[in-house]
C-alpha cells in the first residue's frame, strides 16, 4: 500500500483537520466529532440538512457543506457508515427550530446508524425527515432485498434540496424535492482497478490487466461483472444502455454527471463526456447542463461512473442556484 | 449461574483477542463480497469496549453487556455497529437484575435475535450474522449443555452454510448471484463472539 | 497499461471534443487546431493571454481558459508541446491589437515552440510577450544548464496575469505582473507511482512498494532522488523545508497549493494541507488562501507538489479577483 | 552526385522505418531520463513527412528537405519538433539550388548544426543530439568518404560517449547526476537519421 498518510487510525481524523483549516472561512468543525458544518449553522428559518457516510469519498461528503448544499457532513471511518451519537451532534447543531433533512445512501450500515440518530433527536424533541438515496441501476431493484446503492447521483440530491432549504422552504417541500430528484436520477459506475483501504493495506480486488469490474459501488466492491476491458466508448454505451432503459427519458432535459473514481485522469472523463453527448444528441436527449470530475470517489479506485438526471423546472432552478460549497460549481 | 460479572467481563476480553487475531482474516472475507472493513470495524469496536471496561467498576452482567452495547453503537458504525450494538443491549434489558443460567441466556438471545431482525430487518438464510445468532439461540432452546463446544460446531456449520447462499440483505446483496461462494464475514465474526463465550463459560471460577 | 480510452492516437483530439463540447457555453476550440478559446475572443481593449503544453495535465491548460484567466490554451500530444503553428493559431484569435502574452513553462521544447510562434506572429505584426515559468525548488537554478521546470505554481501565474489582463492594463503591465509571481513562487513534488502515456503503453518508472521518487515534474519522469517511502508529515516537511529555504519568507502572507498528480485521493492531500498549515503556523507564515485538489497533474501519477506564492498587494487582489475558468475557484 | 531527389524522398521514407521499427526503443530511452515520448514524437513526424511527400512533386533535393522540415515542424512538437525542423530547413537553405555533392552535404550539415545551437543553445557534451550532428559534421569534413559506414561508426561512438555525460541541456539536465548511465534518446534518433542517409547514398541509382 502505497499512500500519502501518517497513521492509518489516524485519516479521518487528520483529514478532517486538513480540510477545516483550509476552508475555515465557511466551515468548521463541531468539537470533538467528525461533524463539518457551516460557520453560520443553524441559519435561523431554515430546514438544515445533514448528509454523511464514511469516508474515502472525498469530497464527498464534506465538500458539499456550504450556503445552498449541505449544512453538515458526518465522516465516518474509512467506508464505514458514521455513528449514531456522531449524526445526532450534527442534527442538533443544524437546527434552528425547522427541522432537519437527513440525506442517507442506500446501504445497510448508513440507513441504521441514521435511523439511530434520528430517533435519539426525536426524542430530544426535533423534527427530523429522512431520503434514501438509491441511483445504481446495476443493483437489481427489489423489495425482498437491500434494494439499490446510493452512488454520486447523491450529489445532485444534495444540491437541489439544499437549494431548496436555502429558499426557507418548510422541512416537508424540501423533503419532496429531495425525494424528486431521487426519482428522476440513475447512476452506474465501473472501476478499473482496486483500491486499498488504509487500515487494511490490502487492495479490495484484483483484476488482469485486461479485465474491468461493470456495476460498481463507491466503496472498492466487486461489480456486479467482470469483463474484459473496453474501449471508452464501449463503456459508455453500456452503463448509459443501462441508465436510459431504466427510466422515461424521450424529449426529456437532464443534467449529466461523470464521476471519476478517484485515479482516472480527467483526459479519460472528457473521452467519456464526448461519447454520452454524443449518444444523448442521438436519442433527442437533452443536456442542461454537466459535471466531469471528481464528486463522489472510492479512494484511488481508476474507473468512473456516469450519472443521469432527469430535469424538470424545479429541479433546474435548484441546479443553477449558487452554493459556496467547496467541491460543487 | 454461567456468567459472572467477571466472566462477561472476560467475555468481552475473549472476544477481542479474537478480533484483533482474526482482523485480516473478516476483512478479507468482506473484501470478497463487501467492502473490506469487517475486521478493522470489529477490532475496533471491542478495543473500545475492553478500554471502557478497563476504567469502569461493573454491578452486573446486564451493566457489562449495557457498557459494551453502547460503545459498540458509538464506535463502529457501518452494519455491523448497529446490529451488534442492538444484540448487546437486549441482552443487557434481558438480563437486567438477574443471575445468568442457560435458560435466561437463551432468553437473551433470543431477545438479540429480536433486535436484530428489527434493525436489520432479515430473515434467517439471508446469508447475514443473524443466521448465526438463530442457530445458537435454536441450540440453547433444544437440551441442557453440558460441552459448550457443541453451541460451536452448530456456529461452524451455520457459517458453512452461509457460503452457498445467495445474499439479500447487506452489502453482499448487490452482488447477487456473485455474493456465492464466500463466506458471510459478519457470520464469522458472530462464530468469534461464541467461541469467547463458550471459552469463559467453560472458564474455572 | 488500463485506460479509458479508444485510440491512443486519438486521446488529445477526443479529449479536447468532450472538453468544448462539456463547456461550449464559455468556450470553442478554433477548427482544424488544438486550440481552446474564450467563446469572446479577441476581447475588445484587453491584453490576449495564452498558455499550453503538452496534454496530460488536465485540467492544465484549458481549464483556465475563461473569463479573468487565459484567452485560449493550446493542447500538444500527451507530454509533448504543442508546435508552433498550433501556437500562432491561438495568438492571432486572442489578438484584439493590444497583443499577446504567452505564458510557457520553462521547458526546451515549450520553449523552442511558444518562441517560434511568437516570431510568426511578429512577422504577422502582432505584438507578443513571453514569461517563463520556472518554479520547481528541485533542480538546481544554473545558467549553464535549461534552468528549473514550470510545475503547478505556472497556475498562479495564469490567474494573475489574467486578472490583470481583465482591468484592460497594457501588456508591459500584465507582463510584469506575471514576471512577479514567477520571482514569488516556489514549488516542489514528490511522486509514489509513475504514470503511462497512452501511446507508450508502458508505465514511466518503476519504483517498489517501499520507495518514492522526490523532486519530480509533472511527465512522470524519474526525480533528483529516490528515497525511502515516509509519512505524509515528514513528505510534507522535506518539500515546504527545501521551499522555504529557497526564498525570503519571513513574516510574509502566502498563497498555499497542494496539486494532487492525478491519483491521489483528496484525502491524502488535505493530510498534507494541514501539515503544511502547521509548518507555516509555527514559522510565523501566514496563509492568505489555499488550494487543495488536482490543478496540474501528470496523468495517472499517484503523489503530490506544494506550490507556495509570496504575495503582495497586487498578487492578492488579482487571486481574489473572479474568474470563470472551469478549473479554478 | 550523391543525393537525388529520388535518393531524398528515399532518405525520409528510410527514417520513416527505422524511427517505426524502433519507436519503442526511442521511447524506453527517453522514459529513463525524459518523459518517454521521443519514439512516439519521431515516429508521428517522419510518419507525416512521408505521407506529404506522397502527395507532392519536387524538383529539387533542397524542395524535399523544406518539405520534410515544415512537417516535422508542423507535426511534432516537443524538444524534437524544432530541432529536426530547423536542421533539415538550414539543409534545404544551405543546398538550395544545387546538386549534393559530399561537399556541400558537409556545408549544408554544417548549417543543421547551427541552426540546432542556435534553436537549442546546446554545446558539444551537453548529452544532446548535438553531438552526433557536430561529429557527423566533422567526420565529412576530414576525408573523402568512400564507405559511408564509417560515418555510422562515427555516430555509434558519440551515442556511446553520450552515456556517461551528464546531461545540461533539454529534459534530462532536471536528473543532474541521475543523467548518466543513459544514452541521449536525440542522439540515437539522429544515427537513425543518418543510417538512413547511408543506405539510400549507397544505393544503386
Ligand atoms: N440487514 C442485515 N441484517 C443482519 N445482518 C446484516 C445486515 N446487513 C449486513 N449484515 C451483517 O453485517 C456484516 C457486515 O458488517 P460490516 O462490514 O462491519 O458493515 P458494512 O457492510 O457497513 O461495511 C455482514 O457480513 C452481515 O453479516
Ligand atoms: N537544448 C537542446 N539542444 C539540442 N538538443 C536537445 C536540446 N534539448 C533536448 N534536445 C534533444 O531532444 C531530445 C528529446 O526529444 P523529445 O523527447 O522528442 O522532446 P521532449 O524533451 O520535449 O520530450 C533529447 O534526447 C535531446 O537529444
Ligand atoms: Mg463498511
Ligand atoms: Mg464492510
Ligand atoms: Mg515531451
Ligand atoms: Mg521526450
Amino acid at each position: 500500500m502505497k499512500k500519502v498518510l501518517n497513521h492509518t487510525d489516524a485519516v479521518v481524523e487528520e483529514m478532517l483537520d486538513g480540510f477545516v483549516k483550509a476552508h475555515s472561512d465557511s466551515l468548521k468543525r463541531l468539537p470533538d466529532t467528525s461533524v463539518v458544518i457551516r460557520n453560520d449553522a443553524p441559519v435561523t428559518g431554515k430546514v438544515g440538512i445533514v448528509s454523511g457516510g464514511g469516508s474515502g469519498h472525498e469530497p464527498a461528503h464534506a465538500g458539499y457543506v456550504g450556503k445552498g448544499m449541505l449544512d453538515a457532513a458526518v465522516a465516518g471511518e474509512v467506508f464505514t457508515s458514521p455513528t449514531p451519537d456522531q449524526v445526532l451532534e450534527a442534527i442538533k447543531a443544524v437546527d434552528s427550530g425547522e427541522g432537519v433533512l437527513l440525506i442517507i445512501k442506500n446501504y445497510t450500515g448508513d440507513v441504521m446508524n441514521f435511523d439511530m440518530a434520528a430517533e435519539l433527536a426525536e426524542a430530544e424533541g426535533i423534527t427530523v425527515e429522512k431520503v434514501i438515496v438509491n441511483d445504481d441501476v446495476s443493483v437489481e431493484d427489489s423489495t425482498f432485498t437491500s434494494g439499490r446503492r446510493g452512488i454520486a447521483g447523491t450529489v445532485f440530491v444534495h444540491k437541489v434540496a439544499g437549494a431548496i432549504a436555502e429558499t426557507k422552504a418548510p422541512l416537508q417541500e424540501v423533503k419532496a424535492a429531495a425525494e424528486n430528484v431521487i426519482k428522476q436520477v440513475r447512476s452506474m459506475g465501473v472501476a478499473l482497478s482496486p483500491c486499498t483501504v488504509p487500515a487494511s493495506g490490502k487492495p479490495s480486488f484484483t483484476l488482469e490487466e485486461d479485465e474491468m469490474e461493470i456495476g460498481i459501488g463507491i466503496h472498492g466492491e466487486p461489480g456486479i461483472e467482470r469483463v474484459p476491458l473496453q474501449s471508452a466508448d464501449r463503456i459508455a454505451d453500456t452503463l448509459l444502455g443501462k441508465i436510459l432503459a431504466d427510466h422515461e427519458y424521450d424529449n426529456s432535459e437532464v443534467a449529466v454527471m461523470i464521476n471519476g473514481m478517484g485515479a482516472t485522469p480527467e483526459m479519460e472523463l472528457y473521452i467519456v463526456y464526448r461519447q454520452v453527448a454524443n449518444l444523448l444528441k442521438e436519442k433527442g436527449i437533452t443536456i442542461y447542463a454537466n459535471w466531469v470530475g471528481e464528486y463522489m470517489t472510492a479512494l484511488e479506485m481508476a474507473g468512473f461512473s456516469i450519472t443521469l438526471l432527469k430535469l424538470d423546472h424545479q429541479i433546474k432552478s435548484a441546479l443553477s442556484a449558487t452554493t459556496d460549497a467547496q467541491a460543487f460549481k | 449461574m454461567i456468567l459472572t460479572v467477571e466472566k462477561t467481563i472476560q467475555w468481552m476480553r475473549e472476544i477481542h483477542k479474537r478480533m484483533e487475531a482474526n482482523k485480516e482474516q473478516l476483512t478479507a472475507l468482506d473484501q470478497a463480497i463487501g467492502d473490506g472493513d469487517h475486521g478493522i470495524n470489529m477490532a475496533r469496536g471491542f478495543g473500545e469496549v475492553v478500554a471502557k471496561i478497563d476504567g469502569t467498576e461493573y454491578e452486573s452482567v446486564a451493566d457489562v453487556l449495557k457498557s459494551a452495547a453502547m460503545t459498540l453503537t458509538a464506535k463502529i458504525g457501518g452494519a455491523s455497529g448497529p446490529l451488534y450494538g442492538t444484540a448487546f443491549l437486549k441482552m443487557a434489558t434481558a438480563l437486567q437484575g438477574q443471575e445468568v443460567d442457560q435458560q435466561n441466556l437463551k432468553s437473551a438471545i433470543d431477545q438479540a435475535l429480536e433486535g436484530i431482525k428489527m434493525r436489520g430487518n432479515a430473515e434467517l438464510g439471508e446469508k447475514t450474522l443473524y443466521d448465526v445468532w438463530y442457530q445458537v439461540a435454536d441450540f440453547l432452546g433444544t437440551e441442557k449443555v453440558e460441552d459448550w463446544q457443541e453451541m460451536l460446531e452448530v456456529c461452524q456449520a451455520t457459517i458453512e452454510d452461509t457460503r452457498e447462499l445467495k445474499a439479500t440483505k447487506g452489502r453482499a446483496s448487490y452482488l447477487n448471484e456473485r455474493s456465492r461462494g464466500h463466506v458471510d464475514p459478519g457470520s464469522m465474526s458472530s462464530y468469534y463472539i461464541f467461541e469467547a463465550l463458550a471459552t469463559v463459560i467453560e472458564m474455572e471460577d
